[in-house]
Order: C-alpha cells, then structure tokens, then sequence
C-alpha cells in the first residue's frame, strides 16, 4: 500500500441505480494540449445470468452492494495506481449501487491520455484488479416467476 | 460488541460482515463468532468462520478480510474494537 | 480480399471538420440482451507534432485528406473482418477529412459486445489496421506564422 | 487520359493520385508518367514514379498501389484505363 502520487485528474463516484451517459471529462486547457486519446468503457447488465449450477438463467437485473468507504477507497487506490503507471492525463470511475435493470449500465470509466496505447492498458488493468479488489458484489434477481403465496 | 478481560486476554463475541451472494448463503449480512479469542490472526479468524458457517466452505479460498477497511495480511492481528468484513465472490463493472 | 459475413451492425461515416460527442449506437432489443461491454474511443487532435526534423512544433491543427470511395470501403472491410473474429454486435466507425482543430476530435470508433475483452482487442486491432490500410492522410496545419508575402 | 496504340501495345500517359505528405513534397496531387507503355506491373510503376519524382524516394518504401480503389501486388497489371492511386504516408485515427 504505498503511497503514490500523480499529477491526474482522477475522480470516482458510486451512484445509486443505473448510469446514464457519462458526463465527458472536463480538461484544463494544457490538458486538452496533449490529449490525443479519449476512451470510455460501459459495463451494461445482460439478460441472463449463469446460476449456480452453471446454467444461463433469464435475470430482471442486478442488485449491486459496495461497502463504504472501502469500496470508493479501493477504487481511488487502484485509479491513481494504473494512472501513475500509464501516465493518464485523467480517469473518471463510476459504478453503480443498489439495482440495475438488464439493459442499463452499471458501471463507466473514462480516461484521457496522449496515445491510445497507454488509455487501452489503463483500461484493461485497471478492470481486472477491480475485479479482483474492490469490494462489489453482484447479485442476481432472476426473471422467473417468485412465489408470493 | 460485549467482551470480557481476564489477565490481558480479551474473550468476545465477533461481529463479521458479509455481503452479496456469501450473505445470501449465510442467511445475514453480519455474522457471529461467539467467545472469540482476541487478539486474533486473520487466518485463524477464517477457520473459525467456515467451522461456523460450513455453507461457505465453496467460496473461502476466494476470500480476503478487510479490517477497519483495509484489506490484511494472514498473519495480521485482530482486536476485538476492529471493523472485520470477509470480502469475497466480488464482482464489480 | 476474402468474402466474410458478420451478423453485426456496422456503420462508417466520413465527416466534414471536427466529431462532435458521439450518438451512442442503437441497438435491437436482441442485441441489448447480450450487450455486456460498450467501448468508445476518440481519437484528438494534440496541439503539437513532429516535424521532418523530429522536432516538436506547435499546429493549429491538422488537415485530413480521404481518398474516396476507397477510405469507406477500406473502413467498413476492416470494421467487418475484426468484427467477425471477436463476435462484435455492433460497430461505428466515424472518421473526419478536412480540418480539425487541435482539442477537437478526428476519429470516434464505438464497439458493443458481450464482454469487455473482446471489445479491447477489437478497438486494438482495428485500430492498428487502419493505420496500416486505410487511405487516410493527415498534414499539420503549423501554428507559427505564415509568410503570406 | 490520351493513348495511342501500336500492335495491340498501348503508350500513353498515365496519371496517378497522390495525398497527403507526398502530393505537398512533389506539389501536385496527381502526378502524370509520360509515354507509359500498358499494361505495367505496379512495381515497374512504382520504379517509374522514383525515377521522375525523386522526392518520393524516402516514402516509396512505405507505399502501396491502389488500382480502382483496391490495394495490388506488385506483378498485378496495370491497364491504361485504371485509375491509379499511390497510398503512402497514410496516418487515420
């Protein structure tokens, strides 16, 4: 956990519900000078999930849950990390909580950089190690009938 | 959390959170070690959980316990005033 | 110059001047179903590049110079073929000819498809050929004054 | 486009489009090959266009014959009625 610091712009949010379109990055003007590589990715909710017995099972969306502050802390920690190592000009997290719809996106992240090489790398790294430390879990509303009885 | 000393050894009850699908197979999202020993190390804390919670003896070995939000070491020592979440099946994006 | 068919929705359109924000991609309700990955890359025009000498020099943009209808063909063959080897739903491909100020946009590739990896790999690769292939030029517009003698 | 022919052998002069960096280093956008006998391979073309626009000579290295809008090898043949396009210095994106 060593402390690093960058000289990126790097904002995170978590946002109740879906994620509509990102609001784009606003650049200072010495950032929009070497800006030359600008790359959104959107996580959306599929209509199907795989259950427990690995089969593909029609969903109506999915319950996010986060655990602050920890989950914002992680998502800044390995934002600023991936952002050092690639040399990002900025980086904008956002992830939902609470319930998405199948259909809608639950997740965003932007990054600015000089090439698109380094924006690509971002991308993908910094996607895997969220996968693997920021605690968000997913659960599934499944799209069958639920019994009221 | 009630706890008792007796000669520097604090015994307790040990509040765990759990989330997302390992909370639905617990049945809670906060769950109880009674007569815990502090301090505790993280793997011993783990044991401890899956022998009170066999249901999650399937997701453990993709576990990791954040304490007072951070995520720690299997050596690492638990008091009994410490935030304790097991942190697993995560899946965010 | 094989034959490939794609079940993907393609689109490429050449632009006048600087792309705006890009209309997100519609998709079919089919298509949303299995829609787990959106990616948009922009690429923009920096406010410096290297002369003959390899020197970094001040532009005030950059001209951009098509060759048509080669430039469409050679962007929707492309677009098809990486389309086809990563199962990509869907693809906009947006490219500028004529002048595009430095902080303004020149290029917008948009990918949907199912997981995020694919997505990556087909903005990487496409990328890479069309630099390689497509007839696409582009020349500084230099930003120090010009004798107009 | 002006040909004569001779014995089913055609001379005549063959004009090819040039973009970008090069049509700015040899000031024209369309240079034009006198006494061109058809058909021509692309690589004796891409000779000829050395020979009477050295300038291209540091960027010829990276270019490609476009025949009526579609990249060729360098044996394909050339006809007097193709269009003819050289591709190099191209940077999309």
């Amino acid at each position: 956990m060593e402390n690093q610091s960058t000289d990126a712009t790097v904002r995170v949010r978590l946002s109740r519900g879906p994620i509509g379109l990102a609001n784009p990055i606003m650049l200072s003007q010495s950032q929009t000078a070497i800006a030359g590589a600008v790359m959104t990715f959107r996580g959306c909710v599929r209509s199907s999930e795989v259950d427990q017995d690995r089969a593909s099972k029609p969903i109506l969306g999915l319950e996010y849950e986060i655990y602050e502050p920890m989950t914002s802390r992680e998502l800044h920690r390995l934002a600023v990390q991936f952002a050092t190592k690639f040399g990002v000009i900025a980086v904008d997290v956002e992830h939902s909580f609470g319930f998405v719809e199948n259909g809608e996106c639950s997740f965003v992240l932007q990054v600015v950089t000089s090439h698109r090489r380094e924006a690509i790398a971002f991308i993908d790294e910094f996607i895997d190690a969220m996968k693997r430390h920021v605690p968000i879990w997913k659960v599934p509303r499944w799209g069958e009938c639920e019994l009221s009885s | 959390m009630r706890s008792t000393s007796t000669n520097n050894e604090i015994i307790g009850e040990l509040q765990v959170l759990v989330f997302g699908p390992q909370a639905r197979t617990v049945g809670t999202d906060r769950m109880k070690l009674g007569k815990t020993k502090f301090p505790i190390t993280a793997d011993a804390l783990m044991s401890r959980i899956v022998e009170t919670y066999p249901n999650l003896s399937s997701s453990i070995g993709v576990s990791r316990l954040a304490v007072n939000h951070e995520f720690v070491e299997s050596n690492s020592l638990i008091n009994a005033q410490d935030e304790v979440a097991l942190v697993g099946l995560i899946s965010g994006g």
